[in-house]
């Protein structure tokens, strides 16, 4: 991502947010994803030049902790459960056909054309209505491989 | 003072010192393959492990601290077998590639697989392998070799100041590496190759100068800044084949990147190896007698002519403190000028 | 070291380089100490991570400034100001040491007088520092319990440094802090052994030790010992040689180990000085600048391959030792001035280096205790007067060697270059951490040299946007002494006005640009400042006025 | 509180939202107003979210409750609104095919309400709805009469424990926090529920987020604290919205701020979000989150009691502990005390899932036996199957198996039989579960997790995986079990915290009572509860294959083909054992073993 002025004035606002949250490093990537719905790779150097902050310190923490994105994620975000609850009652299941339905390949997790990212995460916490997916922040439970096709397909169109 | 008995040995050490410490002050040595004394201590290889009467399960020595009273054993049947698990785990995840590894002979991991006698390893699985190598012109970077002890992350946060590395990913993806697994482009230091335990960080000019077979350690002082920093120059076959520096020194062991590689200049090709003459505008080879005899001729009949202030000398702050008397000396005793001088003001 | 000493009567280092982190206040003016002296650096770092406070005076953003807690951003050559106006807050709130200054000083009365118009807000006026910060300063630095003063060049290579290096002294005196452990005045030597250089009397109006050749009693003293007779007159300093080669006076020089011809400010000057003597030998490992300009070139061996002593800038004598031998027919420096010795009818015969120190240390006593023997395993720092002494870690224990050390007063005088509409920027000369000096001994292949292997200069961004220059682009710099051509690098270290320069590289060599104004004492270039223009250069590759 | 008042609660946790309770709660509320009753009646009935009750498989629940008498509906969609208010509100007939049926009750009935017992009956998002129920009574009570010294005695009288894991006594953790002398001190509330499968956190945050604070106050005043943090998983939002809310609520009523209710004391709250990484609910790398670097654990000692963020004395409390405070406040530790047993003292919540009929969040009596849980509370096997083992404590946790069934459910019982409490997560596995997939499908979850800073978790977790992995592939060695059970052991035994140190239970405790199903994985090639893949096949039995094609349609890879009505026939070749035709198959044709 290129730094235009515009986006510029973005990440000073951003800074200044992030006097208030006692320099921590997580807050401002946090403020960053926020803003960008990733973190890019430009910003980071902006913001360590400002600060002091060695790059490094970003990237390693960026890169450590699970909800930071590196990439440009796409424009509709799936989100799977793959907890316990949803594990035994068949969340690979639905994941699979997932994946099928949106042709990711092995170790892709957002189609070519930017549509859509599909994410596993450990747990939402909403295990009585396990298997969970959600789907751009909204919550289904007990889902299964044939409901989520229906639901993909919906926001194909 | 605490009181405290390691192995059976009673001693009393200072407040604030580590088992590990203590263990030392006991000449008892205890594995370790993350603690570095001038580095904060760390807790991840695991090979410190100790028994502590009184805790249920075994601590590390490097990061606990003595207590009162405290009775601690470094070695047992227990101890020395969960040590063998931890450096096996550690070798099932590195290239079992000593006979030509820089570091085979100077590596604290291969001396632990020696003494632990680990031939066989019974976790043999998955090995991270990374296709790009670093590009930096100075620091061979061989990161599968890596056994992420976070020296090298620490050195350079807490005495370089520079934080160029750092581990990023985490778990058995967990890479120390610059930011965005850029090159490295940092200080260059060499902190981090003097800390590193494995081959995981070599300096690349010294690839293929030679290991430990045939070395002749050397120890002189750094050629570059004032701060004087004691260096011990490797040598085989008058050649230096890499630079290190003792932990005991003024400069406590740390070099900078000139003091670290900055010695291709002694064997460069350009050097002069014989008298020069200039003759009609040209340099022509010279034998030392025939040069010796021109400036002793010139500079003679300079004095006569012109009178001894008609010469002047420059000495150097890069020779010798001898070499600099003798040039005084013979600027004042032999020319009999006071016109010497030497870059000090520049 | 030539304003120091007039004060103390010793110009070196007064403290020592383990001493620095146990400074609960460092004060670094004038010295980009990570990247000249890394290892001193470290120190510095490592006092800070003790929680000592670091203040750091320099106008550009050095990699220090990160880790200080004080960033004072002078214009280059208003340190006078600088320090007068955070010696004035001193006196203003009384933080002055009394009893220091009655027992150990003079000149007080009249210096505090002087002071009293360097009020913060007239400093702000001329160093741009802003009032509140030279307060802080001043109550952080003569609060403190152990407090270091660091500079280097950026204290010294000014038309007026050695007024710097009083201004300094006399802060530090005022306060006394000085003569402790951890507190002090620390000059720190830019190359591996310029103290011993100085200390071995390669200057030209002092023998060994500091010496005075001036006075009978010590001339008679090397007299006996040489067995020859001496010249009482002072000789001329490295600078002023230039100029007399120029004006005939010097027919003939021997150049040991040095490269005027490119760390000489106005190299040009330098060349045309050099190429008018009748005779040049240079002695040296690589044919330099200079040694190509020379009649008869002498291969030297490097220090690897030779014995002896060099000592640092915290004056420690330590063993060299030899490692390889010398390629070719190259000899070691020392025997090569014994052979032209013996030639010129006075043979020196020394078995061995130590031996040369043995003679220094019957004619200097604050050497006289060290041995070859005792610095086997670590250095000793003189003074080390006996053979039981341990080496004086600080200095001035005690005393002054001049028994009380005086305040001079002087006055702030601009640089005698300054900015104006034909040369709008101001520029500065200094070092970069992947090279060294002249470049003789981090060259062109090297690996550390491709780390940073281009010329290059430093310009602010503002500036860059002004000029239409883009980072990377090869620009054509000129001052009235000559011009370079060499590839700008857009940088927040240095603020709008003013360009940095490292002086290292040959073929875009910062000293063509320099002024040769020297300090009236030290005899020191101004390297630090000088005014000149940037111009692009157009396709023709003829530069475009702008 | 007598009333005439007419209130309509729906469950809008995030199971009741998931399910559609926000559509159902508007649905009431335009019901509502168009209902032709006096504006003064109208006035007098409120239609309000409350938090998740524990029983979310039959999300939308709904109560309503005229003059006293209250009736719960479930599985409410929207358009079922109407009936409701037209029959029950206005003709004053609950609808009863939609009343929820015996075993809602049956499920609320053996358990013993504390944290949960406003969960589900207040609004979350109202701070006077929380006062109505004497919240904020305790933390008034102790600002205003007690010592610092009285609160930690009451505390420590009650016994509570730890409820994150470890189960290290509440007060004694107090009390020495409150001992070391410095100004500045920390309590943080930690709410980063990283256990797969374990959401009572997350339910008391959603439903009564002013306990958790008030909680906190307590706590803080008890140590000394002037600061607390909430760290809280980003995968909350709707937990974590309702704490701000709650947040600034509470600062409005000077309950949090600078001199709280006009005493000398003050205290405020902070909110961290998490980013993502399990081993941050271990205290040390939680400590290190909130200072905003990755989230390694370092080597205690020194405590955190001690030693904590930035260097401070720290008390870390887990959100259903803190939650239990105000109550031990109000009604004295000896009330607390006198539920569970002798050392494990109160109430436990856990998330019941799994394979029993309700699955959900339950509160019970701490030494209560896993038979009352599954059967009574959680109404026995799902789909009539038969119980096989339930495995608690998640990733930490271990199994416990059928002839275990009778023991009591505390602290020490559990660590007895090789699992724990742990968070409270437990999982009821039945017949059709492999236990050696069980055990793989947590070890693959501490691999991911596994911050990688010591060497016997970073790779010894890797390694457990891949013998795993290949015992479930078919590929397994002879002596990979003992290998497993070594490993496991050397891992426990050296790990730097207790991530590496328990990551191993799944596996051990699945080796100790299971052991054949992993021999029959390695010797046989055969999964016994067929689940394994690579050790399965699917066919089509022709004898009962209608040919109806549902699972034409439902394979991925095309494998299965046949004409309409006439039996199928499964390409073993093509096909990927998805299980997707053996799930839609409504004649049990397809066989998979």
């Amino acid at each position: 991502m290129e730094i235009t002025s515009n986006v510029e004035k973005t990440l000073n606002r951003i800074l200044k947010d992030f006097s208030a949250e006692e320099g921590n490093i997580i807050s401002l990537l946090q403020l960053i994803q926020d803003e960008f719905g990733y973190i890019p790779e430009s910003t980071v150097g902006w913001f360590s030049g400002r600060l002091d902050i060695p790059e490094s310190r970003f990237y390693g923490i960026a890169t450590f902790y699970a909800r930071f994105y590196q990439k440009e994620r796409g424009k509709n975000i799936i989100t799977a459960c793959c907890g316990t609850a949803c594990h035994v009652k068949g969340a690979d299941r639905v994941i699979n056909a997932a994946r099928i339905e949106l042709g990711l390949a092995e170790g892709e997790n957002t189609t070519d054309d930017m549509d859509f990212t599909l994410e596993q995460v450990a747990c939402v916490g909403a295990c009585s209505i396990a298997p969970v997916v959600i789907i751009n922040k909204k919550v289904y439970g007990r889902q299964t491989s044939g409901r989520l096709t229906r639901e993909i397909k919906a926001l194909k169109k | 003072m605490i009181n405290v008995t390691i192995d059976g040995i009673k001693t009393s050490v200072h407040r604030d010192t580590s088992v590990l410490d203590a263990a030392k002050q006991c000449d008892i040595t205890i594995p370790t393959l993350c603690h570095h004394p001038k580095l904060t201590p760390y807790g991840g290889c695991r090979l410190c492990i100790v028994e502590i009467k009184g805790i249920n399960r075994p601590v590390t020595a490097c990061t606990t601290p003595v207590s009162e009273g405290m009775e601690v054993t470094t070695s047992s049947p227990v101890l020395e077998k969960l040590r063998r698990t931890t450096l096996e785990l550690i070798l099932s995840d590195h290239p079992n590639d000593c006979m030509v590894c820089e570091k085979a002979g100077d590596c604290t991991l291969q001396e632990l697989a020696y003494f632990y006698g680990i031939k066989e390893n019974r976790f043999a699985g998955e090995r991270r392998v990374y296709e790009k190598r670093d590009g930096n012109p100075l620091i061979e970077r061989d990161m599968e070799k890596c056994i992420l002890c976070n020296k090298c992350v620490r050195v350079c946060d807490e005495v370089q100041g520079v934080s160029a590395i750092d581990i990023a990913y985490r778990g058995f993806r967990s890479k120390v590496c610059p930011p965005y697994e850029r090159d490295l482009d940092c200080e260059f230091c060499g902190q981090c190759i003097r800390v590193c335990p494995t081959g995981a960080l070599t300096g690349r000019m010294w690839s293929l100068k030679g290991r430990q077979k045939d070395i002749r350690e050397v120890d002189t002082i750094c050629p570059y800044c004032g701060c004087g920093c004691n260096i011990t120059l490797d040598i085989r076959k008058n050649e230096i084949v890499r630079v290190t520096s003792k932990e005991d020194t003024i400069n406590e062991g740390w070099l900078c990147s000139k003091g670290t590689f900055g010695y291709k200049f002694l064997n460069d090709p350009a050097r002069l190896t014989k008298p020069l003459i200039k003759y009609k505008g040209k340099f022509r080879e010279s034998t030392w007698e025939e040069a010796l005899g021109l400036v002793a001729k010139k500079l003679l009949k300079t004095k006569e002519k012109h009178g001894p202030d008609s010469i002047a000398g420059l000495a150097s702050a890069r020779c010798t403190s001898e070499e600099n008397y003798l040039f005084q000396k013979f600027m004042r005793a032999v020319i009999k000028t006071n016109n010497v001088d030497h870059c000090a003001r520049l | 070291m030539a304003g120091l000493a007039a004060v103390f009567g010793s110009g070196a280092m007064t403290n020592s380089i383990p001493e620095i982190e146990n400074n609960d206040v460092l004060f670094v003016i004038g010295s980009n100490t990570t990247e000249t002296h890394p290892i001193i650096g470290l120190r510095m770092k490592k006092a800070v991570r003790k929680e000592a406070k670091l203040i750091v005076a320099d106008p550009r953003k050095i990699d220090l400034v990160r880790h200080s807690h004080l960033w004072l951003r002078q214009k280059p050559g208003t340190d006078v100001v600088l320090l007068h106006a955070i010696m004035h807050v001193i006196l203003e709130q009384n933080l002055i040491d009394r009893v220091f200054i009655l027992s150990r000083t003079e000149g007080f009365e009249t210096f505090r007088e002087g002071l009293r118009k360097y009020t913060p807000e007239y400093a702000e006026k001329i160093t741009g520092v802003p009032a509140r910060d030279i307060i802080r300063a001043a109550m952080l630095y003569a609060r403190a319990k152990r407090p270091g003063i660091y500079y280097t060049m950026g204290i010294t290579q000014h038309s007026h440094g050695t007024d710097n290096v009083y201004s300094i002294a006399n802060l530090a005196l005022m306060t006394g802090n000085l003569g402790m452990e951890s507190t002090g005045v620390n000059p720190l030597r830019g190359q591996n052994n310029v103290q011993g250089a100085t200390d071995m009397g390669c200057i030209p109006d002092q023998y060994p030790g500091y010496q005075r050749v001036d006075l009978p009693a010590i001339r008679e003293k090397f007299e006996k010992a040489w067995e020859v007779t001496l010249s009482d007159k002072d000789g001329i300093t490295a600078t002023e040689m230039t100029d007399r080669c120029l004006d005939g006076k010097i027919k003939a020089m021997y150049i040991m180990g040095e490269n005027p011809a490119l760390s000489d400010p106005d190299i040009n000057h330098t060349v045309k000085a050099l190429k008018k003597l009748d005779f040049l030998v240079v002695q040296d490992i690589f044919l330099t600048d200079t040694a190509e300009l020379a009649d008869v070139v002498l291969p030297a061996a490097a220090f690897a391959e030779k014995d002896g002593t060099f000592t640092n800038t915290e004056r420690r004598v330590q063993r060299v030792r030899k490692a390889l031998d010398p390629p070719g027919e190259a000899k070691e420096d020392s025997r090569i001035i014994m052979e032209l010795s013996e030639r010129l009818g006075y043979p020196m015969r020394y078995n061995s280096m130590e031996e040369v120190f043995q003679e220094v240390a019957g004619l200097w006593q604050a050497v006289a205790g060290i041995t070859y023997g005792r610095i086997e395993k670590q250095g000793l720092q003189w003074p080390c007067p006996t053979l039981e002494h341990p080496g004086t870690p600080y200095l001035f224990k005690g005393g002054f060697p001049r028994h009380k050390a005086a305040f001079s007063m002087v006055e702030y005088k601009p640089s005698r270059e300054l900015p104006d509409r034909q040369y709008p920027f101001m520029l500065s000369t200094g070092r970069h951490l992947f090279h060294y000096h002249t470049g003789t001994m981090i060259r062109a292949g090297d690996a550390l040299n491709s780390v940073a292997a281009e010329a290059y200069f430093e310009l602010n961004s503002y500036d860059a946007g002004k000029l239409g220059v883009t980072g990377g682009q090869k620009v054509k710099i000129s001052s009235r002494r000559g011009s370079i051509k060499i590839k700008a690098k857009l940088s927040e270290r240095v603020e709008k006005g003013r360009v940095f320069i490292p002086f290292h590289y040959r073929e875009a060599a910062a000293n063509i640009l320099t002024n040769t104004a020297l300090d009236p004492v030290s005899k020191i270039p101004e390297l630090k400042v000088c005014a000149v223009k940037i111009e692009k250069i157009t396709k023709r590759g003829r530069p475009r006025i702008k | 509180m007598k009333t005439n008042k007419l209130e309509i609660m729906v469950c809008m946790g995030t199971g009741g939202i998931a399910a559609g309770g926000t559509e159902v709660l508007s649905a009431f509320e335009s019901a509502i107003k168009k209902l032709k009753i006096p504006a003064k009646l109208k006035k007098g009935c409120s239609v309000h979210k409350v938090g998740c009750r524990g029983l979310c498989a039959r999300d939308v629940l709904v109560d309503i409750i005229i003059k006293e008498k209250k009736s719960t509906y479930q599985y409410i969609k929207p358009d079922m609104v109407q009936r409701i208010v037209d029959e029950h509100i206005v003709g004053n007939q609950p609808v009863a095919d939609w009343l929820a049926t015996e075993d809602y009750h049956n499920f609320h009935e053996k358990q013993v309400k504390v944290v949960l017992s406003d969960c589900g009956n207040i609004n979350p998002e109202s701070i006077d709805a929380y006062f109505a129920v004497n919240g904020y009574e305790a933390a008034k009570k102790v600002l205003t009469l007690m010592s610092r010294q009285d609160v930690i005695e009451e505390i420590k009288r009650s016994g509570l424990r730890g409820r994150g894991g470890a189960g290290f006594p509440t007060g004694v953790k107090w009390e020495i926090c409150g001992g070391v002398k410095n100004a500045q001190k920390y309590i943080i509330c930690n709410a980063d529920e990283g256990d797969p499968g374990a959401f009572m956190d997350r339910a008391i945050i959603e439903g009564n987020p002013h306990s958790v604070i008030e909680g906190m106050i307590i706590g803080a005043y008890a140590i000394g604290a002037g600061k607390g943090y909430v760290y809280i998983r980003a995968e909350y939002p709707l937990a974590v919205e309702r704490l701000r809310k709650a947040l600034e609520d509470a600062g409005k009523k000077n309950l949090l701020g600078k001199k709280i209710l006009k005493t000398g004391f003050s205290f405020d709250i902070k909110v961290k979000l998490g980013a993502g990484a399990f081993v941050c609910g271990e205290e040390t790398a939680l400590i290190v989150s909130i200072e905003g670097q990755r989230g390694m654990p370092r080597a205690k000692p020194p405590f955190p009691v001690h030693s904590g963020l930035w260097g401070k004395p720290t008390v870390i409390n887990n959100v259903e502990t803190l939650a239990n405070i105000p109550h031990i406040i109000r009604k004295g530790p000896d009330w607390f005390a006198s539920f569970g047993t002798e050392k494990s003292r109160g109430t436990k919540v856990f998330a019941l899932t799994g394979k029993v009929k309700n699955t959900g969040l339950i509160e019970v009596p701490m030494g209560i036996s896993l038979k009352e849980i599954i059967y009574d509370i959680g109404g026995g096997m799902d789909k009539g199957r038969d119980f096989k083992a339930v495995q608690t404590g998640g990733p930490s946790g271990g199994c416990i198996t059928a002839d275990l069934l009778d023991i009591n459910v505390d602290y020490e019982s559990l660590a007895k039989v090789g699992s724990i409490v742990g968070s409270g997560g437990m999982v009821v596995l039945d017949d059709t579960d492999c236990m050696v997939s069980i055990a793989r499908f947590f070890l693959e979850f501490t691999q991911v997790e596994s911050c990688g800073k010591c060497v016997p978790c970073r790779i010894g977790t890797k390694r457990l995986l891949e013998i795993l992995d290949r015992i479930t592939a078919g590929k397994g060695k002879e002596g990979d079990i003992e290998l497993l059970e070594e490993l496991g052991k050397d891992i426990k035994a050296s790990s730097l915290c207790g991530l590496g140190q328990t990551a191993p239970n799944p596996v051990l405790s699945t080796i100790k009572y299971f052991r054949p199903e992993y021999e029959a994985h390695i010797r046989d090639m055969k999964c016994p509860a067929a689940v394994c893949k690579e050790l399965i096949e699917f066919t089509i039995l022709e004898e009962l294959c209608k040919g109806c094609g549902a699972c034409v349609r439902a394979c991925p890879a095309n494998a299965i083909k046949g004409e309409k009505k006439k039996p199928h026939t499964l390409s073993s070749e093509l096909c990927v054992k998805c299980g997707s035709c053996f799930d839609v198959c409504k004649f049990g044709a397809v066989k998979k073993e």
